[in-house]
């Protein structure tokens, strides 16, 4: 089983997370993060003061998929979110060793 | 289903064909306005709307900072709905009952129903129209109503609050009105209260106090509690209670001029005293003073002079504002952690206690060089009022006591007074009225999903709902 | 760059010259003030400054509270906006058109241009300062352009909403205003609109309706609209305006004294009752008696008793303010979703039906028996009342229709009425206002940078803008 | 310990038992009220309690939206301490010395100490209560001090505040008053300040900038401030101080009529005019209006109105509404700039600033038509005037640079004037008030703890305080 | 070494880190998130119109635990957050190849 | 490739990151979280009620390097956001196994 860490453009969401339920994954984990990488922060002014934050909103999706399907959501999240502009965000696969389903105890892969 | 909402119809319909239909508007024939002072008369409309304003928002946001933010929206709901409630029963009998001409200075009688008789000229021996006085009085009927619902917020069921409102301001209030503002026999002992220290703050005090203990503790209580969720909306409450606090207090002389203006005066004065005297405390007691201290203190001191307002110097209320703070200190640092109760926003340690020391403190600092209308107190040489006032304390305590119990008691007869644990648990925005007070999850802001074909699947959906067809 | 600087200097200066030289003074050589009444303008100054809190931050906050949380800057920029513009528009022009001497019963004319011969001493006929009816007066225009913008907040470009409240305020309201208020025809017909159900409430609810309908639905409606982000926010704005209401509607009778109580009177209870009715309907219907919808409902009430509120009895006010709230429930919940306009924040549902139910309901209910000055309605026997409030209903309609569709289309030969896609997407406050209302982040609380050298660079850096140089 | 407390007690019965012993209560014993006016009163309560609201909520808010979200309370807490430690100096000797009957132009003496001759009988000249006037007045000053917090907040130290307060008001403020407004040297020379443009304005903005200086930059300046953290706090806030501002300057009329309204109409439009113009300035030069600019373009309008509001033309009153914004929006975008101080919340750049401006123009546009009490300005024939009205800002800019300077050198002979590094790093709300404005981390709701033996221990456990034993 | 990343209803955190502090283990951060699974969103109206949100609040756990002694984590987590209903949430167990404590420089287990 | 899960005090935030930009990593995403260790929570006090909440303010940042800087970026961490008291967090570091770059579609180390 693999854990995606997926960061994309908040105004995404909703996109991507339509397009993994059309290949079967509802499963996920959503929350509101800032990012740093190429793309520059927006500046704001406030009474002639220019604040420059390079802390960019972003929402990060973590999703465990096992193993045979993970290419697959892969493409679906890309072609969700991608813009083609600077700061389309990144998906980062990691190893799940095990899974847990609180409610049932179920391990592995039927958790999903 | 659809028997239920023809039920509802009609009884909408015939309660408005009675509305129109079943007074006399003869109360109206006569609109001499012979004596009507419109100086007088600008500043009740302006205390009306002071006090409303007190009211609805801020009660409301001064309590709902305080609560935990899955109950903010139920919070404030309990006060939006006896704003409205307690304004409509007031209307219909509230009023007749406290200020009616009255049956042997018990009971106000029924004159006024549905402010009967009630029109645009001049109350007797006022100088401002009959019917803001009535609107006047009715709005300090439902703040004090709405102040109980701190006792009892984050459990109490919406529509046990909504029955309740009702019957404690028939039974509870009306009378108390009548007995020290409408003739009544209280009023005829000699106890003074000029804006309510009794009727108001002593009342809701103690049944906030006697509503907390029959509804029961939270579950939550004391170890697991909810910090206060946004100490702005309680800092704007709590200074949209002191601007309307002149209404309240200043309002109550019934006239613009010298009375007026000595009851602002020491309003602002004793308000300041509380605060500071509070802040004080803290910084002495605990290093650092904090800003619901701050204002909390305020407010102390502005619950303790309402019932002086119009009777003492203005040093003396330096003197009552700064003790109400000592006192109120006490009943919320010492007095609740020893007894254990679960009055949730301190409605008791604030408007109890205070109300309680504000009303002796009449009594001990009053003065007649102050209002000749008013009495001397201990301090002029008059120890007998001090008795007096303690009267009107132990009618206002056993009257909000048993008054508040039989209520709730047998309300409980007919349904539970509080919510199931599963509904406390998830909060009662949701679980009472299917809201939640903040969406401010930036993920929200996505653009619309690619496949609208199935809206209401997609993710963070929304649908036009189908109207009154779909439940 | 430097040119258009340049002209930019060039143009305010010449304005400024123009303000203080072009006009003779002598609009306040007779400051007699015989007439004035202290009371009287005392509570007419009382209503002006609550007729601004309703507005601002009144109204901007009861709007931006339902709006999604990266539009709530822009949202009150349009009240804001309108705020200053009309004031001085209506200093400039506007007045003199509404409330001058006029022409053929058809048009105020120019006398009162700049507040020419707008002075300090009493206004004809009344007993208050002809200088105050004109700000308040003002007032009114300027929150009843704003709250056209609830029906097209989250898409309409800054700069054609300003152009449209100039040109709004001076062909849709002047107009109106002098027909029903200011001695012109309407008037003559004997129509009755006490504190404006048409001038207010019917041109601002039509004329959002058509707005919406002209600039068209947001990109994300019906099915990804974004839920209210603050609700807090909407309950404080909606208290405002209830607060606000008293100077609107009581501050209409021009005068204190009985009067202005019938009105006060009339407007807490009719928007009490419409606030229980809605609250009992969504019980009823959806089991969820909300927030919103008590607050909706209260508003609801408070539009409807407005064009009646010096007409009628206290139990009429029950019955217009409680039904205002049926007709307004059916307007949000099934006609709307019927129609599928996007009437972003209902100003047609509450407004534009609540206004029309309160000129008809001013027909059914009126009383001389109230008010001598005013008719006898339906129930008094004078079902004439309710044809003649009808004829002034068709009016406004018409007028507010005909007038928006014809601004907004003139101003879209030159300029696209609403923002880009991109735009809408990134939300109107980053991306009209360059600001972001919240900034809570808590990893933005961290020391500086150890590079101070390079501080543009560092993160979350903020460096002192080179000011007007950079641009 | 124990005796540290014991020494609290003891001051605080003193303290109380001096007030209502130590003065004489003959002040009140001739309630004749002769030539009290109920109408013009009325206007003075209601101007009284509009100006306690803009200050509390209304500065408090401005100011807290404005800076980082650890900081809020604290910003709060310094408004909160001068509204009630000002209104209390004001009543035991501020008062006496800005208006009592005076010693040779230079002071105002004893008189009044403890509101001693301040009664419900008419003020000398006026038709309102002493008492009110001089409550009114007590809330200008409270105000004042407030102001100047902007300049220092996010690093002085509460205590530091809070006797700099009491020490500014006395040696600086109540001079300045009573040589303007109670009948010193200032008003002899013939210098026109109608509601304190210098008095308020230009003392409150200079002082805050020489706080500013002496206290010394925050560590976080220039390169890595906290933007604003709540706008919408800002704009209820700025909305606020608009509000109340009708009372502050159609109040200082100190009578309802002609003079009230002019100088209502002159606040609004000119505020209006300030708001429109920044909004073009920044439109021209930035691309994008603000919020942030919007409201301040109207409250630099508005201050600069204030010396000018009864003596000017509303004509007038655009062009001093308007060429303020321009004069402020360059004191912040550039001055700011390029000298580098530390004025936090721009007190100097709009006050300061704003005052001089708004004193100058008084003396261009000032006009005896408007007000025959006033004088004529340069605009109508009289050039000495604006000579007049340069001695009025000079002296304010000394007397506050001046005053300001002493005051907080003295105070830092005893005590640091600012809070640690570290304190500043983890935000003063925490650090000086142990307090959290927001606790909105969801987790928190979560249910009880199942070990309830221990709830010290358990995760986010409270438990109720053992009183003041555990201090 | 072992890091869970745990997801739970918000109302039964307290329960669940009282569960872990019971078996020793103290460290651990948690963040405010919203899940997307079987469970169904609520449904909000305001105004006639109705806001069905697929975004479910939850809390999320990440703790830092010894190979020997996740197992038993596991499932104290499980007794303390599983309420038997559809949204008890899940666990999931990744490798840690390395862990620091800042303030020292320790690394490996002795840093839990 | 390795994620870097490094758990900070708030203040120190913008430390940490410009301390990385300075050794050439300039990708990361940053959230706010509770902490809960060894490190006491503030306690508060309203009306006489104290609370005493053991969530502590931190900030997570999440940031993937390559293998052969991890070491570099650690140190570099730690430098900037010790203070040698307690509290001042953690580093965990896990493999990442795959990376993508939505934006271009490109995989691997290329992708940071
Ligand atoms: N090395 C990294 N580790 C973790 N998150 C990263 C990394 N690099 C980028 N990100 C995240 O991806 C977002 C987009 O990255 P950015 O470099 O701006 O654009 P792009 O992905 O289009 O190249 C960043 O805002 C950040 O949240
Ligand atoms: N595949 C997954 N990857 C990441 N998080 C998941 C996944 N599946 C579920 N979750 C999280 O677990 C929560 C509960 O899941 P859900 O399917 O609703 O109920 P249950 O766990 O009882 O089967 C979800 O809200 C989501 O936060
Ligand atoms: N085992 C763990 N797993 C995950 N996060 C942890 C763990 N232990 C500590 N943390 C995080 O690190 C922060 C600091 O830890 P703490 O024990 O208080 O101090 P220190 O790191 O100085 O020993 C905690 O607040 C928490 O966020």
């Amino acid at each position: 089983m693999k854990l995606l860490t997926i960061i994309i453009r908040p105004e995404k969401l909703s996109s991507v997370t339509a397009a993994l339920h059309e290949i079967g994954i509802n499963g996920m984990t959503i929350s509101d993060v800032r990012g740093q990488g190429t793309q520059k922060g927006v500046r704001t002014i406030y009474r002639g003061v220019e604040y420059q934050t390079d802390f960019i909103m972003k929402n990060k999706i973590e999703t465990a998929v096992s193993d045979d399907r993970y290419e697959q959501a892969i493409e679906a999240v890309m072609d969700a979110a991608r813009t083609g502009e600077v700061g389309d965000g990144k998906i980062f696969v990691t190893d799940v060793v095990d899974a847990v389903r609180i409610r049932t105890g179920e391990r592995g892969d039927s958790v999903l | 289903m659809r028997f239920r909402r023809k039920k509802w119809l009609v009884f909408i319909t015939s309660f408005f064909l009675f509305c129109f239909a079943a007074f006399p508007l003869s109360a109206f024939a006569e609109g001499e306005n012979a004596a009507v002072d419109t100086g007088d008369t600008t500043w009740l409309l302006v205390s009306s709307a002071l006090v409303m304003f007190m009211f609805m928002p801020g009660l409301a946001l001064f309590y709902g900072g305080l609560v935990g933010q899955r109950n903010i929206l139920s919070t404030v709901m309990y006060s939006l709905s006896s704003f409205v409630v307690v304004t409509l029963v007031w209307m219909l009998w509230g009023y007749s009952f406290a200020f009616g001409p009255g049956v042997g200075g018990i009971f106000g009688g029924f004159d006024f129903l549905g402010f009967q008789h009630v029109g645009p000229e001049a109350k007797d021996g006022l100088t401002i129209p009959h019917l803001i006085f009535a609107i006047y009085q009715g709005l300090f009927a439902a703040i004090t109503t709405a102040i109980i619902s701190g006792g009892v917020v984050e459990r109490i069921r919406f529509s046990v609050w909504i029955v309740f409102s009702i019957l404690w301001v028939t039974i509870v209030y009306a009378p108390m009105a009548f007995w020290t503002w409408g003739g009544g026999w209280l009023s005829k002992l000699g106890g003074l209260d000029f804006a309510g220290g009794t009727v108001v703050h002593i009342l809701s005090g103690v049944s906030a106090l006697t509503a907390a203990l029959v509804v029961g503790k939270r579950r939550s209580f004391p170890h697991k509690t909810l910090p206060p969720h946004n100490l702005v909306f309680f800092l704007i409450g709590a200074m949209f209670l002191w601007f309307g606090w002149f209404g309240f207090n200043a309002g109550s002389a019934l006239a613009s001029g010298g009375l007026a203006s000595v009851a602002f005066a020491t309003t602002q004065i004793a308000g300041s005293a509380g605060g500071l005297v509070w802040i004080f405390i803290e910084w002495a007691l605990r290093k650092k003073p904090t800003l619901v201290g701050g204002a909390t203190g305020g407010i102390a001191g502005l619950v303790a002079i309402t019932p002086a307002a119009g009777y003492v110097s203005v040093l003396s209320s330096v003197a009552i504002g700064g003790l109400a703070s000592v006192v109120c200190y006490w009943a919320l640092n010492v007095l609740k952690a020893k007894l254990q109760y679960d009055d949730t926003l301190d409605v008791f340690g604030v408007h109890g206690i205070g109300g309680i020391w504000g009303a002796i403190a009449t009594g001990i600092f009053a003065s007649k060089e102050v209002n000749p209308a008013g009495a001397n107190g201990l301090l002029y040489g008059n120890p007998g009022q001090v008795a007096t006032q303690a009267i009107d304390v132990l009618v206002a305590v056993l009257l909000a006591a048993i008054g508040t119990f039989v209520i709730l008691k047998v309300i409980s007869l007919f349904a539970p007074l509080r919510v199931t644990e599963e509904q406390e648990m998830s909060g009662l925005d949701i679980s009472l009225h299917g809201e939640n007070a903040y969406n401010t999850f930036e993920g929200m802001n996505s653009e619309m999903a690619p496949a609208p074909q199935s809206p209401f699947a997609a993710t963070g959906a929304m649908a036009v709902h189908a109207g009154m067809k779909g439940v």
